[in-house]
């Protein structure tokens, strides 16, 4: 027995001295996490996982953070021009750019990149589809986009079909990560196999192992200002506590905080100095989407009545502990055409009651489902619905929260029957059209999304406000529309964005996080001690 | 005076239980003359088991004994520690089980088990061992020995599993040997094999104690027999002495129903009740409870096991009289 | 012939004793005995009965409901107001765990009693019946447990979606095939027994055969495997809630408990913590419960 | 033997066909179109369409259930819907970590088991063996995500001796081993002890004390040989179980592992891929009983003479 016990302290000892791990970081080595694991690097393939394409790739633009807004600024491009109409972009390219295999960057890549995305004809097919022609090369009709006018090696212009002013914006989405022509069409496995996942970036992804962790190192032929950073490894850590325990243990230099509940942030990172800290507006809002094919949601007065229930302020402080501002909009604070001054929905629970009357319903007669997606919803969110239930119920609503699994709920999501849902919407590019276009602007995305948004005459409305070129018109039609959508119709509440949170170790010095409308970040963005 | 092999002088074997302590052997004396067979008779439960085991220094947790003293070849055993003891066994007093079925390790060959005994005593060779034990096999009269050597014990039938144990017990050629109910779990022909067998171990000079709860056997083997009832010796004697006179009313009642049995009948003449919980022992005779003739007396005091004839004993204050009358 | 005789009469007081009370009578001087010489078995049904009251009277024993939230509360420690603190929502953490308690104990006991169902008449049926029935089923059951449990249930949770009833179902089509091939074994036993050939001779029916004479006494059997099978199925759908396969709110069970909780380990570790030891006491209840009745009512253990 | 043996393997491909065949059908009567789970936010018809005839999932069940077996004896379980990788090369991957988790558990549970069941025997009753027997309780009673929670708590995260999560060195898998072998530890602990303590009873230890065996001859020559019959079953099974059932320890330390795939293949609706982990975990299920029954027949004579 006695053995047995020193045999243990032993064993105890042996693997105290087997546990010197912890502080072995290279230099310029940055060590994150994420949830899940990415399901390719190719951007024609997925509009979720940026994280590779962000670092690997450039775009002609990128959204970067100016000192009041979002600015849109020049990347692969040294210069460009529009036409008087709005409708041809002229491009010049940056000179002596090359892909991290030594291949030269020319016109003709960024063409390859546009007609790849229709060719493949998956995800991110919308932007490339506004070019001339864009709908027959996706249809095989045709071979190259007809609006695609490559002049040189560096100069190239494209033409829309119709006139679109946030079009630089759209270019800066990671969707649009230019590729190398020669590359990626002799590659066999491009976006899957690391060594065929080319870029002009900051960085080559030399390692991915599937439900691991993947590694990129800093590309030396990178054309910009070499990062702090030289390496990322990037592992797939689905335990967000686990991922709060390693870093606290100092086995990863950043966290994202996206997702975690904000009391354990709060809990568990209360003692970390101020500037450890980062927190960035995420650009996009959560919101409770309507069904307006449903019994009762169609009325608007009900509509409203539940906007009057929910308390936003009260989520924002108690489960958000005040990491979330509220968002009044559609077009949410940041973007272009975001209005201050929306007037919809002051949390009056006796006005919500008083208003269902009048729309002739009893007490506790209106219901609906909630549907939640179980897969996908944080805890927050979770919090979200619980609350937003026992509010209405409070207003004599019945809001029945529904569990959904995650393909459930998205078939039953886009046969458009879903009754109601909370969303969050994180803005692609800096355009008021990522966001209005994708919920109001055909029918078949209103019933995609499951709003069944009724008004055909502001569903074209929203489609045609692309196409308004002056900047100052088209900043009103957008205001017009999104208080049309919101203050009248009550298509949906909206109620809040979360601030992305981050957490800095002790060997990352400073970061900057540039745009924070998706969740993946720039590495070149962090600065090591 | 004769040699004895083995001297039990007022045994006591006490077990804590929790409902108190019970005794399953009670101030049990009993002797072995060397050269002789002597047995040990009574129903189950009776404690003639627990007595060879104590014998044996093989007592089950938590039994243990509290009194008296075991004399082996005239040396004292009762305080020998346990080390000392297992030098003993297998080497001067062996023991052999019930169920040869079950007796043997069933997943060891059985010619590996019978010459384990003989390395734990000797410091022979694996050769000489194997070899001693095919002698062995031979001497106990087990046909085949060398197949008989590797073959696993369920590869055997039950006559040839109790030679093969007999020949464990006696590789080490003890002094004594203590059977217990040797021939309960064989066919009658196997049983008449197996007593000739230990006659001839008698008579090569192995003293034998026999326990067993069949007067059949007894009769046909033992030179002496001890009948035990609830713990305690109630009658002894010389095997034709209780035969013909058995003095207790606890043997006779044995002896009816055996002979009823022989007779084939279709009543079953059984002594009636069973055998008393040790727990709640009558005050006086143990078998007061069961004994058709018992009085006032016999349920307040204890008997005495006193000689109702020269060399017969029994513990009745019936027997006693009738004696006397 | 003579040994038997013997051996006969050597038992004829025990045999006696044990004729003349029938199998009730029989059943419930085991349970004495249990109750008796077993005293963790006792302590441990004494748990579980007051735990099934607790979870009856939840209303009656809190003043708080199941989903009041206070996000105004959110994890308050243990103490105060809130005797055992409360969750991410403001929730009273004893109300909600006795709330859950309804659901996981139903988990427990209702898969169990489907299973046992299902598993008992088909084990009967195809230890009955014999030949091309008894293969089917059996070689069903193989299949049945050829998978690990866990990757069974969820696949199925997979194919049906969450919720509690699909959680009954699952558990139930996970558990009944080990039910099916012990008592097809019983059966194969019992069929040959003198009192089904009694039966059969006398012009019984196969039907009333199977469920009269041969069910009936393989009852000591299934009441172990349905004390066994509760925690079993409490902890499987604990580990379905921890990967988000098991109950959904708003239900609570202690496994969806215990995994929300999970993610405030450090700031509430109370959250995780009761609900777990909650678990933790009744699948012991349950297994020593189990245990106990395996001990007096499973022949193979008489010996000791 | 040879003979019981084949039969027992027959049966076993027998049964191995029915999982295939069930795993595939239930796979299928899912609602829902996978293409369209799979495509998510931004799916539109054409695409989906064009997926599912590349997927041949617009076949007849029949047709697509041949294709599979057909294509799965090449080795070729088709592409992952969620990973975009081919489903053997992500299985290989992760099976090589599963593997050595369930070896590490293996040893641990083995271990740590049997010493504490042959303790808790031989001191029965006693206050080691309680102590011992409360621990394997807790093993048992303890959800799998309770025990691995504690454990990474205090042992990586508070005293730093181990690390967090991942498989960067062997250190790392020995806690979440001590996690998922800890269940079957006790098990192994209770079955050692309650067979032993029964083997302890039999006829045969009582000839061997006759014969002057003391107690750690009787307990390691007589008993313990016969004691780890049932175990050595019991622990084959196990093992086939730790193999295929490391799912939420693999969530937990976040080890790239098979289990891991299964719940990335349920969240993500991706059929190949839960297709191809169930049909692996199903497998060596159905070869560790085989082999149990082998290992048993070999090891008791009793069994290998008659069989």
């Amino acid at each position: 027995m006695k053995k047995f016990i020193s045999l243990l302290i032993v064993l105890a000892m042996l693997l105290g001295c087997a546990a010197a791990f912890a502080d072995d970081a290279e230099a310029g080595l940055l060590r994150t996490a994420i949830r899940y694991d990415i399901r390719t690097m190719d951007v024609a393939r997925t509009t979720d996982d940026y994280l590779i394409p962000m670092n690997v790739f450039d775009r002609l633009f990128e959204t970067r953070r100016g000192k009041d807004s979002l600015e849109v600024v020049k990347s692969l491009i040294t210069d460009y021009s529009v036409s008087e109409d709005g409708l041809t972009y002229t491009f010049t390219l940056k000179d002596g750019i090359v892909f991290s295999n030594g291949s030269k960057l020319t016109a003709s890549d960024v063409q390859y990149t546009f007609e790849r995305l229709l060719k493949i004809a998956d995800q991110n097919t919308e932007i490339p589809l506004e070019v001339v022609g864009g709908a027959a090369v996706m249809k095989k009709e045709a071979d190259t986009l007809a609006g695609f006018k490559v002049t040189d090696d560096t100069h190239f212009s494209i033409t829309l079909t119709a006139p679109n002013a946030g079009f630089p914006a759209e270019l800066s989405a990671p969707a649009m990560s230019i590729v190398d022509k020669e590359t990626t069409s002799a590659a066999a496995a491009f976006g899957t196999e690391p060594k065929d996942t080319i870029g002009t970036g900051p960085y080559i992804v030399t390692e991915w192992i599937s439900g691991d962790h993947y590694t990129l190192v800093y590309n030396d032929k990178y054309w910009g200002t070499a990062p702090s950073v030289k390496k990322l490894i990037v592992k797939t850590i689905p335990d967000a506590n686990t991922q709060n325990m390693m870093f606290l243990n100092k086995e990863l230099d950043i966290i994202d905080l996206q997702n975690q509940d904000a009391v354990v942030i709060e809990g568990t990172y209360k003692s970390m100095p101020a500037d450890r800290m980062v927190s960035t507006p995420k650009v996009g809002l959560t919101y409770l989407i309507l069904n307006e094919n449903q019994k009762y949601l169609k009325d608007v007065k009900v509509r409203k009545a539940i906007g009057m229930a929910i308390n936003a302020d009260e989520i924002i402080q108690g489960i958000f502990k005040g990491n979330a501002q509220r968002e009044k909009g559609i077009i949410p604070t940041g973007v272009f055409a975001h209005s201050d001054d929306m007037k919809a929905f002051t949390y009056d629970p006796e006005g919500a009651k008083a208003l269902l009357k009048e729309a002739g319903y009893a007490e506790g007669e209106v219901t609906f489902e909630l549907a939640l997606n179980t897969t996908k919803a944080s805890e927050s969110v979770k919090l979200v619905y619980s609350y937003i239930s026992s509010q209405l119920k409070k207003a004599g609503i019945t809001a029945n929260v529904v569990s959904y699994e995650d393909s459930a709920w998205a078939n039953k999501r886009n046969s458009g029957e879903m009754e109601s849902f909370v969303a969050t919407w994180g803005m692609d590019y800096n355009d008021p059209a990522n966001i209005m276009y994708t919920f109001f602007g055909t029918a078949e995305n209103v019933k995609m999304r499951s709003i069944n948004y009724p008004d055909a005459s502001i569903i074209a409305r929203v489609s045609a406000a692309r196409a308004i070129v002056d900047d100052a018109k088209r900043e009103a039609e957008y205001k017009a529309l999104d208080k049309k959508l919101i203050e009248e119709d009550a298509a949906w509440i909206p109620m809040y964005a979360e601030l992305h949170l981050w957490c800095l170790g002790d060997r990352v010095a400073s970061f900057t996080p540039q745009w924070a409308g998706f969740a993946d970040f720039y590495a070149a963005d962090v600065t090591l001690k | 005076m004769e040699q004895k092999t083995l001297e039990v002088r007022n045994l006591t074997v006490c077990f804590r239980t929790e409902k108190g302590i019970i005794r399953p052997v009670n101030g049990v004396s009993l002797d072995v003359p060397a050269g002789s067979i002597v047995g040990i008779v009574g129903e189950s439960g009776c404690g003639k088991s627990m007595t060879a085991r104590a014998v044996m220094g093989l007592l089950r947790y938590p039994g243990k004994v509290t009194e008296g003293s075991v004399l082996l070849n005239g040396r004292d055993i009762t305080n020998l520690t346990e080390k000392e003891r297992r030098k003993l066994r297998g080497a001067e007093v062996s023991m052999i089980f019930q169920e040869p079925m079950t007796s043997l390790n069933p997943v060891v060959r059985v010619g590996k088990q019978v010459e384990e005994a003989i390395r734990l005593h000797t410091d022979c060779t694996k050769e000489e061992a194997k070899a001693r034990t095919l002698e062995m096999f031979r001497e106990v009269e087990i046909p085949e020995a060398e197949t008989r050597y590797k073959c696993y014990p369920h590869q055997l039938s039950g006559g040839l599993r109790q030679r093969v144990l007999i020949a464990m017990a006696m590789i080490c050629k003890p002094s004594l040997l203590i059977a217990d109910e040797p021939t309960t779990a064989l066919d009658v022909t196997v049983e008449a094999q197996i007593l000739k067998l230990l006659e001839q171990l008698r008579d090569g000079g192995t003293s034998v104690l026999i326990i067993s709860h069949d007067l059949g056997v007894i009769a046909k083997v033992c030179d002496y027999v001890y009948v035990m009832y609830a713990g305690r010796i109630v009658e002894e004697a010389e095997t034709e002495v209780i035969f013909r006179r058995p003095a207790h009313p606890y043997t006779q009642g044995l002896f009816r129903s055996v002979a009823s049995l022989r007779e084939g009948g279709s009543t079953l003449e059984t002594i009636p009740g069973v055998v008393p919980n040790l727990h709640r022992l009558p005050a006086g005779c143990s078998f007061s409870l069961r004994c058709g003739e018992c009085d006032a007396r016999c349920e307040q005091e204890l008997p005495e096991l006193k000689e109702t004839e020269p060399g017969h004993k029994a513990r009745c204050f019936r027997t006693g009289k009738e004696a006397a009358e | 012939m003579l040994r038997k005789k013997r051996e006969q009469l050597e038992q004829a007081a025990d045999i006696r004793l044990q004729s003349q009370i029938g199998e009730e009578e029989r059943f419930w001087f085991l349970m004495r005995r249990m109750a008796r010489e077993n005293k963790t078995a006792v302590i441990s049904f004494i748990f579980i009965v007051l735990m099934i009251l607790a979870a009856i009277l939840a209303p009656v024993l809190t003043v708080y409901e199941e989903n009041d939230m206070d996000l105004m509360n959110r994890l308050s420690a243990p103490g105060g107001a809130h005797l055992l603190g409360t969750d991410e929502g403001g929730r009273d953490v004893l109300t909600r765990l006795l709330y859950g308690a309804r659901v996981s104990l139903l988990i427990g006991v209702i898969p169990a009693l489907l299973s046992l169902i299902l598993g008992a008449v088909l084990g009967v049926i195809a230890g009955y019946r014999g030949g091309i029935t008894d293969t089917i089923i059996m070689r069903i059951a193989d299949v049945t447990l050829a998978f690990p449990s866990m990757l069974l249930a969820m696949v199925i949770m997979y194919a049906l979606g969450g919720g509690l009833i699909n959680v009954f179902l699952t558990l139930t089509l996970v558990n009944w095939a080990s039910v099916a091939r012990v008592v097809r074994s019983q059966t194969l036993q019992l069929k040959n027994s003198e009192f089904v050939e009694a039966a059969r001779v006398m012009g019984v029916s196969n039907r009333k055969i199977m469920m009269r004479h041969i069910l009936p006494n393989c009852l000591p059997t299934l009441l172990v495997l349905f004390t066994l099978n509760i925690p079993t199925s409490i902890l499987t759908e604990s580990s379905l809630s921890f990967l988000g396969l098991g109950v959904q709110p708003p239900n609570a069970s202690w496994g969806l408990m215990i995994n929300t909780g999970r993610q405030y380990l450090f700031t509430a570790p109370w959250l995780s913590f009761v609900p777990g030891i909650a678990i933790m006491l009744t699948v012991l209840a349950f297994n020593f419960l189990g245990n106990g009745l395996l001990d007096v009512l499973d022949p193979r253990q008489k010996k000791q | 033997m040879l003979r019981t043996l084949a039969r027992r393997a027959l049966q076993a491909l027998v049964v191995l066909i029915g999982v295939v065949l069930l795993i595939f059908v239930m796979l299928r009567i899912v609602p829902g179109n996978p293409i369209e789970t799979m495509m998510g936010e931004h799916a539109n018809a054409e695409t989906i369409a064009r997926m599912t005839k590349e997927m041949g999932l617009d076949q007849p069940l029949l047709t697509q259930f041949f294709r599979y077996i057909g294509s799965a004896f090449r080795g070729d379980f088709g592409t992952s819907y969620s990973l975009g990788k081919p489903v053997a090369q992500l299985i290989g991957n992760a099976f090589v970590n599963t593997l050595l988790l369930a070896v590490f558990a293996a040893v641990f549970a083995w271990i740590f088991g049997i010493t504490c069941g042959i303790i808790s025997a031989v001191k029965k009753n006693r206050l080691t063996d309680r102590i011992f027997m409360g621990v394997s309780l807790l093993g048992i009673s303890l959800p799998v995500f309770m025990s691995a929670m504690f454990l990474q708590y205090i042992f990586a995260f508070k005293l730093h001796w181990l690390p967090i999560s991942g498989t960067d060195s062997w250190t790392g898998f020995i806690l979440p081993a001590i996690a998922l072998g800890w269940n079957s530890a006790g098990q192994v602990a209770q079955i050692t002890r309650t067979t032993l303590l029964e083997t302890l009873q039999e006829d045969y230890i009582d000839t061997a004390r006759a014969k002057g065996r003391g107690p750690t001859g009787v307990l390691l020559r007589h008993a313990l040989r016969n004691a780890m019959l049932p175990v050595l079953t019991m622990m084959t099974i196990q093992f086939s179980g730790l193999l295929s059932g490391a799912v939420i320890t693999e969530t937990v330390f976040s080890i790239n592992g098979v289990g891991r795939l299964m719940v990335q293949a349920i969240s993500g609706r991706d059929i190949p891929l839960l297709q191809a982990t169930a049909l692996l975990a199903t497998t060596v299920v159905i070869l560790g009983n085989l082999l149990a029954d082998s290992l048993y027949s070999v090891l008791d004579p009793r069994i290998r003479k008659e069989g």
